[in-house]
């Protein structure tokens, strides 16, 4: 690990997918996530990577399908407006099981909206934007290390499982600076070459394939089941959460990412006021913890959803604790950032109505 | 050719039927790619992206590593590719809807940016796959399933001519339109595609063919007539000839 | 929690983001948590410009706040819109040299200072906003000089290196002034 | 004895008849019989006048043609 | 209502869109939606409407986004590679809040997938596919009739909420014929001319604006309180769905669009084997029956949810069900259709299990 | 310009102040469009589309209905807005990323289409908004946020010329690339966005004005040097002058 | 549910889809129930073509059916897929004049029916799908020789209308082929 | 008394300069007070020797000038 940095976000995030040996970067600027596009096109040269500005965020998801077809780890970025645009790209990425990372940094919708930080792409990141039977492993860090930790995490496994990640920040994380110590940079030999069925010319072999298309409906079918075995082992497998004081909690708040890090101070003026509470921080929000949600809530009085969105998460989090105890859901949108004071309210009211 | 006079399937074909409507020009050029492959011994390291309409099968007839890209994005793709493996050949294979309807900007910026990939376009004047609608490159009063009284330029616009407008770009090295109408025809469509490959293989920038090519079934014709058709009215509103060539004469 | 909640606002050229992140980066020099969000996007252009630093002991939960226990205002519309949320008994500096009113409030500490004077006799008005963080440090002793020296060394690289030792006379000149 | 052969594969010529259009010698002709897609295939009545130019080749879309000098097959690249 | 046609499905909901007082249709063909396009292009001109074919989905939405501005009641269709690319317009045109509808006649997926008629866009339509916290009225018809009859409807509904509406149909409905009656030809000046918020020139009034923007994230989560407070009136009021023999049925399948009818007949099929069950199909899936289902399941010992995907409204059943009885999920993709015997094997061994 | 030698802010700008920078050239622009819209008196009837863009705002600084279209589609926009009402009047004001970029197909064919719609096309060689990232028109050389050792053609590709790709398009009515650097040269431009409305209200097609302008901010110099800079390069690389004009002179 | 359920498949030029089209048609004239579903894309081009056709009394829930009770094979690769599906005791329709096999099972009717040639001899290869939509109807009985000949009428309209007479002629050969 | 007027709306003018620079007679400057945006806003110091040619007008990108003729303003529409 290097000494600890005083850093933003953005440029984390980037410096961090370098060293997790990433030399190839396809994008196109917005804000709030620029910060991470320009600092690739400053950094990779120096380290003899690939840095392409594409002509639009389109051209960008489908150049990253090339990129990744070619078995080469590659990743994009951008913000909400950038991320629609990309669906359907994404949904071929995933039909054609190709390994990437996307990096969205959230800011209020919907439309053009405005540029602070929102968690209401929730539902396009964990449910499917795109169209087709598809998912990407969506992982939300709560602070600027976390980020640059799950960074290589997401290359493992969209390597391990042929499948798209997703980090999902916001404008806060992206903009925001505080200390962060790197890794050390990943021995590039030791990446996977995926030269069992990436597109590398056929030299000797039998020619490669990668598509997400089948004219017959009983293939297309099979290929799905294929990738719904994945999926169902990464539910398993990658599971993702933390949680803080929930043994002896009577409520149980649950936020993701920034919102997360903020119930954190919740958390604390929550239980110096004598509150019995605990946090509940899903990681991965696909897969979502509904299983360790649902032990976690037994006998408890109640739950509070937070997110900086109008509710999404909200719907996993009742679907984890399956009408067993009252789900409460306060959020604020269009950019706007809870304060941990109204939310500590909140708290205090959902206890008084005794739920 | 080979020494001997004699004509055969080219090895960088797989044995797969094409899908192709009788008389469809698309197995023609489908052969001239694939000679060409042949003759300049890159078989092992091509990779050919297929577009989505009649050719979208494309990617399985080459016996080459290969993929089908999003409706309009083979050269997005290709971009990818080629940026992350320089000493590959990468060739896209574009219809006229995929690469001059939804496809026109990433077409204009690979061109611009002299992405070193090569393209071939099959410009038929029509949407073949979906049977029929009208394309950028439908002339006018041409009838089509979505121009049922004939394109007007009042309400649709004008035949959109890409090579024309290609050769603006700063980044083109190799840039011809052709036919395959008849034998000496094929010759030099094959000739325009070798200059073509060529220039990637050189590393002179981007390169693109366009093959005007009939569509007997939508055009509702034989492919006779189809083949007249084009020679009497596709040749008017699209010349043929070379727009761009960085490439030179091979001695 | 005892966090140290400071926000910095003024005018987009008076360099209050620097100012914040020299403070963050000295905070984290002494091993100390801190956090630096800044205001962002166009509205920046012409009008104004804050970011809020927080310091603590512990880890740092939200880098925003509605009470901050610091503000520093280098211009008017800064004060107008800033001096109502800071919380009572909390420390407000004022540029003098830009501001030139008083502030309405009367449950909170007032330091003024007239930085870009300070900061000309010094020799150069850039390095006005130092000047007002050396009030703040003195105000707060929250860093040590010696952490915002270092702060400034790997702030201020490459061809800005030789602006460290203007910039360490401006804090300290800043600190001086409101030393009573 | 013939110099040149043509042989057209019955199952994928889709009988679009550009080899018969374009054979300047005319000894290609549809055959009666149908394929398995329903096509009437193309086939060569008269092998002797075939002068080999490949034009039937060339302008097959379904690369069902094959031009042989001699009659025992000449092994190409 | 006109003497009983053979139409096509797609034919049908573009003649019943006319009916319905559209005159104004931009879109892109794409199979197994084609035909709708194609007959626009063909009908339009002989009743004095304008049709264009856009240069992709990306213009059409983008054009939708214009024509909607104006007022002026429009529509496009597509098929879900398609309707993925119109996720930021479509986002967009929720946040300005205009009128228009939007018809996928979803194919099988991910990526290029097939043409075959499929359901794994659920989550796209009713979720929002698109970035932020907006909502589609999405309306699933289970034959042509129905499609006909919702069309007119999703216009209405679209006009008096300043939202868009989405027919969310599949390949099936859209390529088969049946017979089908139409309304009269709706009084185009009875239409809404939306003066009062419109652009259409501002001569002797206050200039209009139309937008999904505010820079100040205040301003922008104002906006988005607007869209919440329609989204919950339409919650409350715009419900649909349709029981068959739920009364003494002691199991409950739920179903949709076309996947709804052919569980009609497993219905006959299990009712004449004797086994009580019931067919719950929504209509609305967005606004979701969510209390509906719940009040029906009551007493009930098992829900069984077919659908063609790997299971995505299967969600919303079970926050309806909110965990009071076990909720099983049946569903073939790709562009397979589960056919009445399958299905009929499924509630079989469901009961079997003694769910 | 009225009968009396006075200046005056146009009616058909709203009363907010202009969100640009100090001696940016959006605002000078700005004044010459709500001039003609003035002159012309089709205030009333004028829907102007913003893009994404630091002219977002722009659609609340005209007193006409307006609204700021996604990023890149303004053509597209205007394009529904005309064919909805024909007899109003829709102009659209994009920038270099807006238009030249993300925007290229939905440009190239709405001018194909002859559109009968106005753009405004702002070419600063640069992305303003978001902080100085390199634009399709960025000159090579030039550095930017995301080309920091400078544009190189090998890696980014050429400077985008839309004036002469445009003009390769059928429906373009008049077209023509100006200069608002100097008294005079604001003149000029303003006859050229008369002529451009004026192409429009006689219904004869698509027209579009690029105005080569400074952006001082992430160009980092002063307004001064940036008009030096504009005049000593941009206009080398981006020579002025009409390129289509089916108009004709007023007598 | 006595759902009559219809599987008609030939070639893409034998106008398979027109006759189902005709047969569903007739059958909403007769106020029944009814669908058609066409097989669909591009891999009809060449390749068999095919449609469903359901006519019922009550509504008609599935237009898909697994076990079809008739099969019109219009060409080899039709008979080879279809015929399997056939239900017990169903009705297999074949065209000799392109089908030169026999069908493999034993359980099911089957009507063989020489249509291109008594197409021929009535003057147009090209119905020789109506005379075996004919036979069908013979077979079946399903559908009244009126509401065919009204179905013909909405179907073939304008420059088509001239080929009424010759379809009908088309269908009642078809009938008294089969009649014994 | 002067026959043409300048008038500088000081809190529009964000004291690019462009006025001064392209004014053929050098009549203005930058005034030493800030506005409220913190800008030296522009200032006509020589109201004798203004031409009124409108130059700063139409150069300026804020709109901030109005060029009058004769003391008293004229209406223009
Ligand atoms: C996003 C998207 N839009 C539309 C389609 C439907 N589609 C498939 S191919 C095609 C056009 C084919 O025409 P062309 O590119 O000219 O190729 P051809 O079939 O004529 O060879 C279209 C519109 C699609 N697959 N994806
Ligand atoms: C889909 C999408 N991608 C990216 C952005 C971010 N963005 C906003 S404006 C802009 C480019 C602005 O540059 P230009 O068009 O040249 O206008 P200027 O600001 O220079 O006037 C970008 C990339 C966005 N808002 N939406
Ligand atoms: S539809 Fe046209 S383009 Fe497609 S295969 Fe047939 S002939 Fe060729
Ligand atoms: S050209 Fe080829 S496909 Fe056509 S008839 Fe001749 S052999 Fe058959
Ligand atoms: S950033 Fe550039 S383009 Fe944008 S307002 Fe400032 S000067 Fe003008
Ligand atoms: S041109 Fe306008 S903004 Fe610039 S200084 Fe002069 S008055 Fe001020």
């Amino acid at each position: 690990m290097s000494e600890k940095l005083m850093v933003k976000g953005n440029e984390a995030m980037a410096e961090a997918a370098i060293r997790a040996g990433c030399r190839l970067y396809f994008g196109y600027p917005i804000t709030p996530q620029s910060e991470l596009t320009e600092y690739m096109a400053r950094r990779l040269p120096e380290v003899k990577g690939t840095f392409l500005q594409s002509e639009s965020e389109v051209a960008a998801v489908n150049m990253i399908y090339g990129a990744a077809s070619t078995g080469t780890r590659v990743m994009t970025s951008t913000s909400s407006p950038g991320f629609s645009l990309m669906q359907e790209g994404i949904s071929y990425i995933a039909g054609a099981q190709l390994p990437c990372v996307f990096i969205n940094v959230v800011r209020g919708g919907p439309g053009l909206g405005d540029i602070q930080p929102a968690q209401s792409d929730y539902f396009q990141g964990t449910k499917g934007g795109g169209h087709g039977d598809y998912r990407l492993i969506t992982l939300a860090p709560s602070s600027i290390q976390e980020a640059v930790d799950l960074i290589p995490l997401a290359f493992e496994l969209a390597d391990k499982y042929r499948n798209p990640s997703l980090i999902l920040a916001d404008g806060m994380l992206g903009q925001m600076m505080e200390p962060v110590s790197f890794s050390e940079f990943k021995d590039l030999s030791e990446l996977p070459d995926h030269s069992d069925w990436a597109m590398q010319g056929n030299e000797g072999r039998e020619p490669h394939k990668i598509t997400s298309f089948d004219i017959d409906p009983n293939k297309l079918e099979e290929m799905n089941m294929v990738y719904n075995e994945k999926y169902k082992e990464i539910m398993e497998k990658e599971v993702r959460y933390e949680t803080t004081q929930v043994e002896d909690a009577e409520y149980i708040m649950v936020a993701y990412g920034t919102m997360g890090r903020i119930l954190s101070n919740v958390l604390k003026m929550a239980r110096s006021e004598g509150i019995k509470v605990g946090l509940f921080r899903p990681i991965s929000l696909w897969p979502f913890p509904y299983k360790a949600l649902n032990d976690l809530i037994k006998g408890k009085k109640g739950v509070l959803t937070v997110e900086m969105s109008t509710g999404q998460m909200v719907e996993d989090v009742k679907l984890g604790v399956n009408g067993e105890i009252p789900v409460n859901f306060y959020g604020r949108t269009g950019g706007v950032v809870p304060t941990p004071n109204e939310v500590l309210e909140q708290l205090k009211q959902m206890i008084g109505r005794g739920e | 050719m080979s020494a001997i006079k004699t004509f055969k399937r080219p090895n960088a074909l797989s044995s797969k039927e094409f899908t192709y409507c009788p008389g469809c020009h698309h197995g023609i050029v489908h052969r001239l790619i694939a000679e060409i492959i042949d003759e300049f011994e890159i078989q092992g390291k091509t990779l050919m992206v297929a577009p989505v309409g009649c050719s979208v099968f494309a990617y399985t007839f080459f016996d080459v590593d290969g993929t089908v890209a999003a409706h309009g994005r083979a050269p997005a793709v290709a971009t990818g590719m080629k940026r992350a493996r320089p000493n590959n050949i990468v060739f896209t294979y574009q219809g006229d809807g995929d690469l001059a309807a939804i496809g026109t900007a990433e077409i204009i910026h690979a061109a611009n940016r002299g992405e070193k990939i090569t393209t071939i376009f099959i410009n038929n004047a029509i949407y073949g796959m979906t049977g029929g609608q009208m394309a950028p490159t439908t002339l006018l009063g041409m009838k089509t399933t979505t121009s049922p009284y004939g394109r007007k330029a009042e309400n649709e616009g004008y035949p959109i001519h890409v090579c024309e407008l290609l050769k603006e770009t700063g980044g083109v090295a190799y840039l011809e339109r052709v036919t395959v109408n008849s034998p000496n025809e094929v010759r030099k469509a094959k000739k325009a595609l070798k200059k073509a490959f060529t220039a990637q293989i050189k590393g002179l920038g981007f390169s693109l063919v366009e093959v005007l090519s009939t569509c007997p079934t939508n055009w509702g014709m034989s492919p006779k007539e189809a083949m007249k058709w084009l020679d009497e009215n596709m040749k008017k509103e699209f010349p043929v000839g070379v727009f761009v060539d960085k490439v030179g004469d091979e001695k | 929690m005892n966090e140290n909640i400071l926000i910095i606002a003024g005018f987009g050229g008076q360099g209050v983001m620097l100012m914040g992140q020299v403070l963050a980066t000295a905070a984290m020099i002494e091993d100390k948590h801190s956090t630096w969000l800044p205001s962002y996007g166009p509205e920046m252009r012409g009008g104004t410009a804050n970011c809020t630093v927080v310091i603590s002991e512990e880890m740092i939960g939200s880098p925003i706040a509605d009470t901050p226990n610091s503000v520093i205002a280098m211009n008017i519309p800064s004060l107008l819109k800033f001096e109502e949320k800071l919380s009572p008994e909390g420390l407000l500096i004022i540029n003098t040299s830009v501001v030139d009113r008083e502030p309405s409030r009367k449950d909170i500490q007032v330091a003024k200072i007239d930085a870009n004077k300070i900061a000309e006799d010094i020799g150069n008005l850039r390095v006005a906003n130092m000047v007002i963080l050396g009030a703040y440090v003195e105000k707060t002793g929250i860093i040590s000089m010696e952490s915002i020296e270092k702060a400034f060394e790997r702030k201020l690289t490459g061809k800005k290196a030789k602006l460290i030792d203007m910039n360490i006379k401006a804090v300290k000149a800043g600190m001086k002034a409101v030393r009573n | 004895m013939a110099k040149y052969y043509v042989e057209i594969d019955k199952e994928r010529c889709k009988g679009c008849g550009l080899c018969i259009e374009y054979c300047p010698k005319n000894v290609l002709s549809f055959s009666d019989e149908f394929n398995s897609k329903g096509y009437h295939p193309a086939q060569l009545h008269d092998m002797e006048n075939c002068i080999g130019c490949g034009f039937c080749y060339m302008m097959c879309p379904d690369t069902a043609i094959t031009v042989y000098k001699e009659k025992e097959k000449v092994e190409t690249r």
